[in-house]
């Protein structure tokens, strides 16, 4: 074998040469077979240290490098960047853990040197069986599909056309505007939702790189990170269809809302005067607030969170509109009673808690009820059955408006499964991290933003598609290629028997199969390098590069040494 | 109740009746079943195209050359067969199929399934020392009454599941005394009464459990029950373990017959098994000795893990040991114990998914919790 | 060094929860056995049941699975691949008479270091009960 | 080559026994303790760091090679058990494909082992480098499925036969006439030129042959066959100038015998299967495990042709077929799969019946294999596993060999114009 392999120990100032005796370490490994040389260093990451690293590489002619210092979670991709530098293969590489694996986990000195030798060793036959892996570079697409044309989406256009970047908006309905353009204010800056939305559809109208689509649907997605093909199909034109090509996806398909007929007990659909939400947004809208007889009401009760018991979540706009319905009955009717029965109030903007004083001055009556809040026909008006404070009591109104809860929107689920992203409990699309990772889905280059995702205010909103944009931005540059994960999965063909087992397993359907020979076929562009399949193959004919069964299983022997 | 076909024939002749019937009334174009051989009883199974050939077919003979789930496979293999043949075969035969269609080595379509319930097969070996031909008309015997042939497979004695679970037709044997004189064909489903409308004899209802067959099964839950015992009996555990497998050869003559084994090439004779004579040397360092080839319980358990939730206990593995390990007993016995895990019985039904692959989200809840 | 029984023993770590975790471990310099050597892989679903089989039978006193609690796949599913398999594999170990408690699954997810430190020192205490895995003295293997 | 003549299937006895030189250790305490006595002692002597040897697995009666350093384990070792496991060709094999062993090991094997061994030398299945092969006088082995029935009866039936050299009818039908039982470079007529200082290598086959005939049980020869050999009886102290003519001579012996016997074996088989339909019928039992193909020693490939998917067809190319016939037989190409073996491997066949006991069915393989063997190592003057290295028969030519099998070309000369119009 004419394996010229270096090792390098970190010192990483006193981290490891404090915990681990390295001239043993070096001592030990020099003697081993194929080591050409090893050495110790201060820093490694710093520039020196990369300097020395590179020059190493050329002076002694490696065939293969082995760096013991931090995790690869660390420095990997440093280390990998400095063989790149010097002319070797980066995957001819490999980062030993001694600092938190060892040094820091190990108190004994001598025990953690004994197994800091261990785990180079390991390193060192397992680097000897590393083959070298090329980059690939796929051109991309860099157009982006939007799908919904809610506040949300058609944010998301104008974020991504007002940088040049083409846009595709796919709409289910005639219009653009969404829920957002049925409201009659919006809160706190108490403009129309109508006029807003309109001042936005008109200027992705008149925009040329955004070409939009009404009353279309998109039937089927294939690809990866910017090589999409989507097929869309026009709901009129005898469901004619267009295949468009994009590099990214922004799914901002809203949301939908709870039926209060659904739980009993709000009497909604029975009981005449009983509202919901978006019924009474529509009477605000006409500019006439009356019952069913023609008469203005004289006594009103809002009933928040309906529906909150049945989904187990609070929709987070019901508290502050419920407010600004009080207050516009009270402002516009100046003889009414407003009851307004919540549950737990939801008031998170700094704005939020002055506006709700303010509807307290008016007199709006706010009372804290339980979930068992009961509407029933009493005579020509309406009782309201409730509990505060333990104690049940009820009053006598002429009108009911109901805060209905936000729920997915219809075909939430057949695109997740079409775009093979998750759902969570809820029924709203998953993101990847609630918290670090909000737009993103599993899939690279699918975005999720608005009340896709579940219940979102505006603002909220309009963050959520712009930073979609951003990620989009950064990460599809036009003629930038893209570079795919490099240690994914293999398929041997001769070993392949056909079987599709691991179809079942692939997550990102990276697998197909080629019916003409026979066998399943990696797409190495979608495989994100997981080794699933590689687990559930019983021939063996799948292989993870850079986690190859005989690599592993140099590791397995030397930890058993 | 279900429909079933009543010929006034001995069950073999009654058989060859229907498949000669099939083969020229109808648009079967093959029959595949077994076919004798020589006068030692020796047999193979054959695709009989013609009905000359059918003189020589004895569907019901028993032995079991190959798997026959194994044979439907590599006929269906490569494509569904667009010309609509019949095959005969074992309950464990069509389940081992069902197995490999599920694992996409082969397809149902334009396949007429008979089965039968099944008295057992002898072992292979008996070919060669006689004892088939001389235990033949003992084997009928028992049949008729329902009860276990001292001399079939181990596997056989011990199989409750000799009633066929997707069989278009059924060909009734265990407990029919008159076997002799009436042949007597269940009719499972549409299918199976599409092919029989015609066919001479007559159509009446009937069951396919009878108290015969409930005897037998008890009588093999029995034996299974023993069987067990029996090898637990040498203890089980590492030593045991090495013990039962210390004569294996290595020659894979049980992953070669197993139909449940379906990979063409095994990882196992792959070189990715393979070791550099470095590691050899480290592992004597360590042990003093070590058996050559290696590998050998890494082997029977690796395939074990691929199998043996499939295993249809048909004793093809045990049947071709060189070296007589009960290699069958021990793969039913991990067998049972993994389906009954995952509550699921190979070849029941070509719908259900191979448990491995597909999981439940909130299923093992508890594990890895802790 | 003391002359304690050190039990070998291999865990195989999902890069993204555990192997976090562990290394976090080490950052908050939360002492673990030495006994247990880390083997990295991308996902627990990478993790073969030979592997583990193989370890097993040349002699590792204890093997351990370790990948994100169920929900926080990076990839999404692979744990519960891995979870099936590890049912599996137990199952044919306890059927065989085999000591299955050598081998355990445990969830550990990235911000998790005193799990994996007490997990990591639980599983060392069970296996230095249960002593030496007798398939490493086996020659007839 | 070497300038053998083939006189295995004509003996005359007339041929001059050469009086080689080796050492005669005494067996007092049986032959086996007396082998394991020696190999202990050149353990202790550094000879060797490792032995391969055949092994009784404890608390069964199961033999196994086992890879061994530790002396303790050469209790359990047996270098000549009642049965042939895996074949030693294979078993070597498997430890030494990938490279060469930087530890000295010594593999004790029977004569056809090591015979499968130095084929799969050439065949580059193996490496040499640092393994002495030694070799040892086989009575033969008895059937495995009977071993297993009745290891007690048929350990018996296997001393017996050691007692009367191969004359059991216990034993393989392969073994009971074997005529290469001995020193696997053994020939009588002409020995092997002396070999040169640099390809001395090429004319081994075992580096140290056992001898046990001819010593009545009481004591043991030891064949030096090369340098290797040599250097390790020197490093024993145990200089080789004994001489061997005991040994020798009933070697030659029950050579001569076995040789009359297998002819007379081999023309019975002929008459048994000359023709296409008796061909068939021997391998009419066949289920196509392929078992006697994964324990046959040649066959090496990791996946065999006759394994792979080349030879799957349409269903509808199955039912034409089936058509034609009347009937078509499942598993198809069974005699195909045979017949394709043979030529695959039959030149290099050892006889060692690995293939006849791994049979389920107990169809006789080998002996059919034996006998096309003898045929076509004949005709190429080839005998596998003589030496190390004799090219394998297909991988060279002579220009002027085999000039009968030609069809005479006649009328060369015509033109091409001419050759079309006769169209």
């Amino acid at each position: 074998m004419n394996d010229n392999i270096g090792v390098y120990v970190c010192e990483c100032g006193p981290n490891i040469k404090d915990r681990i005796e390295i001239d043993k370490v070096i001592e030990e490994i020099s003697s081993l077979e194929n080591v050409k040389t090893a050495k110790k260093f201060s820093l490694l990451c710093s520039n020196d240290g990369k300097k020395f690293l590179a020059e190493e590489i050329k002076k002694e002619e490696l065939t293969h490098l082995v760096v013991a210092a931090c995790s690869p979670r660390e420095h990997e991709q440093t280390f990998m960047n400095v063989c790149e530098e010097a002319g070797l293969n980066p995957y001819l590489f490999q980062l030993i853990n001694i600092r938190e694996q060892c040094a820091w986990m190990i108190s004994d000195k001598e025990e953690a040197t004994s197994r800091a030798i261990k785990y180079i060793r390991a390193g060192i036959s397992r680097v000897a069986l590393h083959k070298t892996l090329q980059k690939k570079e796929i051109e991309i697409n860099p157009d982006v599909l939007v799908i919904g044309g809610g506040i949300s989406g058609l944010e998301t256009c104008l974020s991504l056309a007002g940088a040049d970047r083409k846009v595709y908006l796919v709409e289910k309905t005639e219009s653009l505007g969404g829920m957002a353009s049925k409201l009659s204010q919006l809160l706190p800056q108490q403009g129309s939702g109508l006029s807003l939305i309109k001042e936005k559809t008109k200027l992705a109208e008149n925009n040329k790189n955004i070409k939009i689509f009404t009353s279309s649907e998109v039937n089927d997605v294939r690809g990866f990170l910017g090589n999409f093909e989507v097929t869309v199909k026009f709901n009129e034109k005898d469901s004619e269809e267009k295949e468009i090509r994009v590099g990214a996806i922004a799914v901002a398909t809203g949301f939908g809302l709870f039926d209060p007929k659904e739980s009993t007990q709000y009497g909604y659909g029975e009981i005449d005067n009983v509202l919901t939400a978006m019924e009474f947004e529509e009477m605000m809208n006409s500019g006439k607030v009356s019952l069913k007889n023609g008469k203005p009401p004289k006594s009103v009760a809002l009933i928040h969170c309906v529906g909150r018991k049945e989904r187990g979540y609070c929709s987070k706009v019901c508290c502050l509109y419920s407010i600004r319905f009080a207050r516009y009955l009270k402002d516009k009717l100046s003889d009414v009673s407003v009851t307004d029965f919540y549950i737990d109030l939801c008031l998170p903007h700094k704005a939020d808690q002055e506006y709700f004083e303010e509807a307290k001055n008016k007199g709006i009556r706010f009372i804290r009820s339980d979930e068992e809040t009961k509407v029933k026909k009493s005579g020509d008006k309406i009782a309201v059955e409730y509990k505060t404070e333990g104690k049940t009591d009820n009053i006598t109104v002429d009108m009911v408006v109901l805060a209905p809860a936000m729920i997915p929107a219809e075909d939430t689920s057949k695109l997740a499964e079409m775009l093979n992203i998750p759902l969570d409990v809820t029924g709203f699309f998953k993101e990847v991290h609630a918290i670090l990772d909000p737009v993103s889905t599993p899939i690279e280059g699918v975005y999720v933003v608005g009340c896709a995702l579940g219940p979102n205010n505006i603002p909220e909103s309009i963050i959520q598609s712009q930073a979609a944009a951003g990620k989009i931005f950064s990460s599809l540059i036009p003629g930038r290629k893209i570079e795919p994960e490099v240690k994914v999965s293999e398929i041997r063909e001769d070993f392949c028997t056909g079987c599709q087992t691991c179809l079942s397993v692939c997550f990102y359907g990276a697998i197909s199969f080629d019916p003409f020979k026979g066998i399943s076929v990696v797409n190495e562009a979608i495989c994100r390098g997981c080794g699933s399949c590689v687990g559930i193959c019983p021939s063996g004919a799948i292989r993870s590069k850079h986690f190859t069964y005989p690599q592993l299983y140099q590791e397995v022997l030397e930890a058993l040494r | 109740m279900s429909k079933a076909l009543k010929i006034k024939n001995g069950v073999d002749k009654g058989l060859n009746d229907l498949l000669a019937y099939l083969l020229q009334n109808k648009d079967i174009k093959g029959i595949f079943a077994l076919k004798k051989m020589n006068e030692n009883g020796a047999a193979s199974y054959s695709l009989m195209a013609k009905v000359d050939e059918l003189k020589n077919a004895a569907p019901l003979h028993p032995l079991m050359p190959v798997n026959a789930g194994k044979v439907l496979s590599s006929f269906s293999l490569m494509e569904a067969t667009k010309e609509p043949v019949a095959a005969v075969l074992r309950p464990c035969e069509l389940r081992a199929f069902i197995e490999l269609i599920k694992r996409n080595q082969g397809s149902l379509d334009n396949i007429l399934l008979i089965s039968l319930t099944c008295g057992g097969v002898y072992p292979l070996q008996s070919v060669a020392d006689g004892n088939t031909k001389k235990h033949l008309p003992r084997y009928w015997e028992s049949l008729k009454k329902a009860e276990i042939d001292p001399d079939i497979r181990m596997t056989c004695q011990s199989c409750e599941h000799f009633i066929p679970d997707m069989a278009d037709m059924t060909i009734a044997t265990v407990g029919k005394k008159d076997l002799d004189k009436e042949c007597t064909i269940l009719l499972n489903t549409p299918k199976g009464e599409d092919y029989a409308k015609d066919a001479p004899g007559n159509i009446v209802s009937e069951e396919i459990e009878t108290p015969e067959t409930e005897k037998l099964k008890k009588k093999r839950e029995e034996q299974r029950k023993k069987m067990l015992e029996d090898l637990e009996k040498d203890g089980l555990g590492l030593k045991a373990l090495v013990k039962t497998f210390s004569a294996c050869l290595a020659c894979h003559g049980c992953s070669h017959a197993c139909p449940i084994c379906y990979c063409t090439l095994c990882d196992f004779d792959s070189k990715t098994l393979e070791y550099s004579p470095q590691s050899f040397i480290s592992e004597l360092k360590q042990k003093g000795g070590l058996k050559v080839p290696p590998d050998n319980i890494f082997f029977h358990l690796g395939r074990m893990t691929h199998m043996a939730v499939s295993c249809v206990n048909c004793g093809m593995c045990s049947d071709v040991c060189p070296v007589n390990i009960p290699v069958a007993t021990v793969f039913s016995k991990v067998g049972l114990s993994l389906q009954e895990e995952f509550n699921y019985l190979p070849g029941r039904d070509v719908e259900e998914s191979v448990p491995y692959g597909i999981y439940k989200e909130e299923e093992f809840a508890e594990i890895g919790e802790q | 060094m003391s002359n304690e029984y050190i039990p070998r023993i291999i865990g195989f770590l999902c890069n993204w929860c555990s192997y976090t975790g562990a290394d976090l471990a080490g950052t908050a310099r939360l002492k673990i056995p030495p006994s247990l050597k880390v083997i990295r892989v991308m996902c627990s679903g990478r993790i073969d049941p030979l592997f583990v089989l193989k370890g097993f039978l040349k002699g590792a006193d204890g093997i351990m699975m370790m990948g994100c609690h169920p929900g926080d796949c990076h990839y999404q599913k692979g744990n519960y691949n891995a979870r099936r398999r590890y049912v599996m594999l137990q199952n044919i170990l306890k059927t065989l008479g085999l000591e299955k408690e050598r081998i355990e699954l445990r969830w550990v997810s990235a911000s998790e270091a005193p799990r994996y430190a007490q997990v990591t020192r639980e599983f060392t205490e069970k296996i230095k009960k249960l002593g030496s895995n007798p398939t490493r003295e086996e020659i007839f293997l | 080559m070497n300038g053998e003549k083939e006189t295995s299937m004509n003996p005359t006895g007339k041929e001059k026994i050469p009086n080689r030189k080796g050492k005669i250790l005494p067996a007092k305490d049986g032959i086996n303790k007396a082998i394991i006595d020696f190999l202990k002692k050149s353990l202790e002597k550094k000879c060797f760091d490792a032995f391969l040897i055949p092994a009784k697995v404890p608390d069964t009666e199961s033999y196994a090679w086992l890879l061994l350093q530790d002396q303790s384990l050469l209790e359990l070792a047996n270098p000549l058990p009642p049965v042939m496991m895996v074949q030693g060709g294979k078993a070597l094999s498997s430890v030494t494909k990938h490279g060469e062993m930087d530890q000295r090991v010594a593999a004790v094997m029977r004569p056809c082992e090591v015979r499968a061994a130095v084929e799969l030398f050439k065949l580059k299945q193996n490496n040499l480098e640092n393994i002495t092969l030694i070799s040892i006088d086989c009575p033969g082995a008895m059937p495995l499925s009977d071993y297993t029935d009745n290891p007690e009866k048929m350990t018996k039936a296997f001393e017996d036969a050691f007692d009367k050299w191969g004359e059991s009818d216990f034993l393989r039908p392969i073994c009971q006439i074997c005529h290469r039982f001995s020193l696997p470079s053994l020939s009588f007529s002409s020995p092997p030129e002396p070999p040169s200082e640099q390809n001395e290598e090429d004319f081994v086959a075992s580096d140290l042959h056992i001898g046990l005939l001819g010593g009545d049980k009481e004591k043991i020869f030891l064949l030096p066959c090369s340098s290797k050999g040599t250097e390790l009886l020197e490093k024993l102290e145990l200089s080789p100038q004994d001489s061997l003519k005991n040994w020798e001579s009933k070697v030659k012996e029950i050579s001569d015998k076995k040789i009359k016997k297998r002819n007379t074996f081999n023309k019975e088989w002929l008459t048994k299967i000359a023709g296409n339909e008796k061909f068939i019928t021997v391998f009419d039992e066949c289920i196509n495990c392929h078992n006697c193909m994964n324990v046959c020693p040649i066959c090496y490939c990791q996946q065999c042709y006759f394994d792979s998917q080349a030879l799957n067809l349409a269903p509808e190319a199955y039912l034409q077929r089936a058509e034609k016939r009347g009937a078509l037989r499942f598993p198809i190409d069974t005699l195909l799969f045979h017949l394709g073996r043979m030529s695959h491997m039959v030149l290099s066949c050892v006889s060692c019946g690995a293939c006849e006991d791994a049979c389920p069915m107990s169809i006789p393989v080998a002996q059919i294999f034996a006998m096309v063997g003898d045929q076509t190592q004949k005709d190429f003057n080839y005998i596998p596993g003589r030496n190390r290295g004799e090219a394998l028969p297909l991988q060279v030519f002579l220009e002027d060999e085999f000039s009968e099998v030609e069809t005479p070309r006649k009328g060369e000369e015509t033109s091409t114009e001419e050759a079309e119009k006769n169209v």
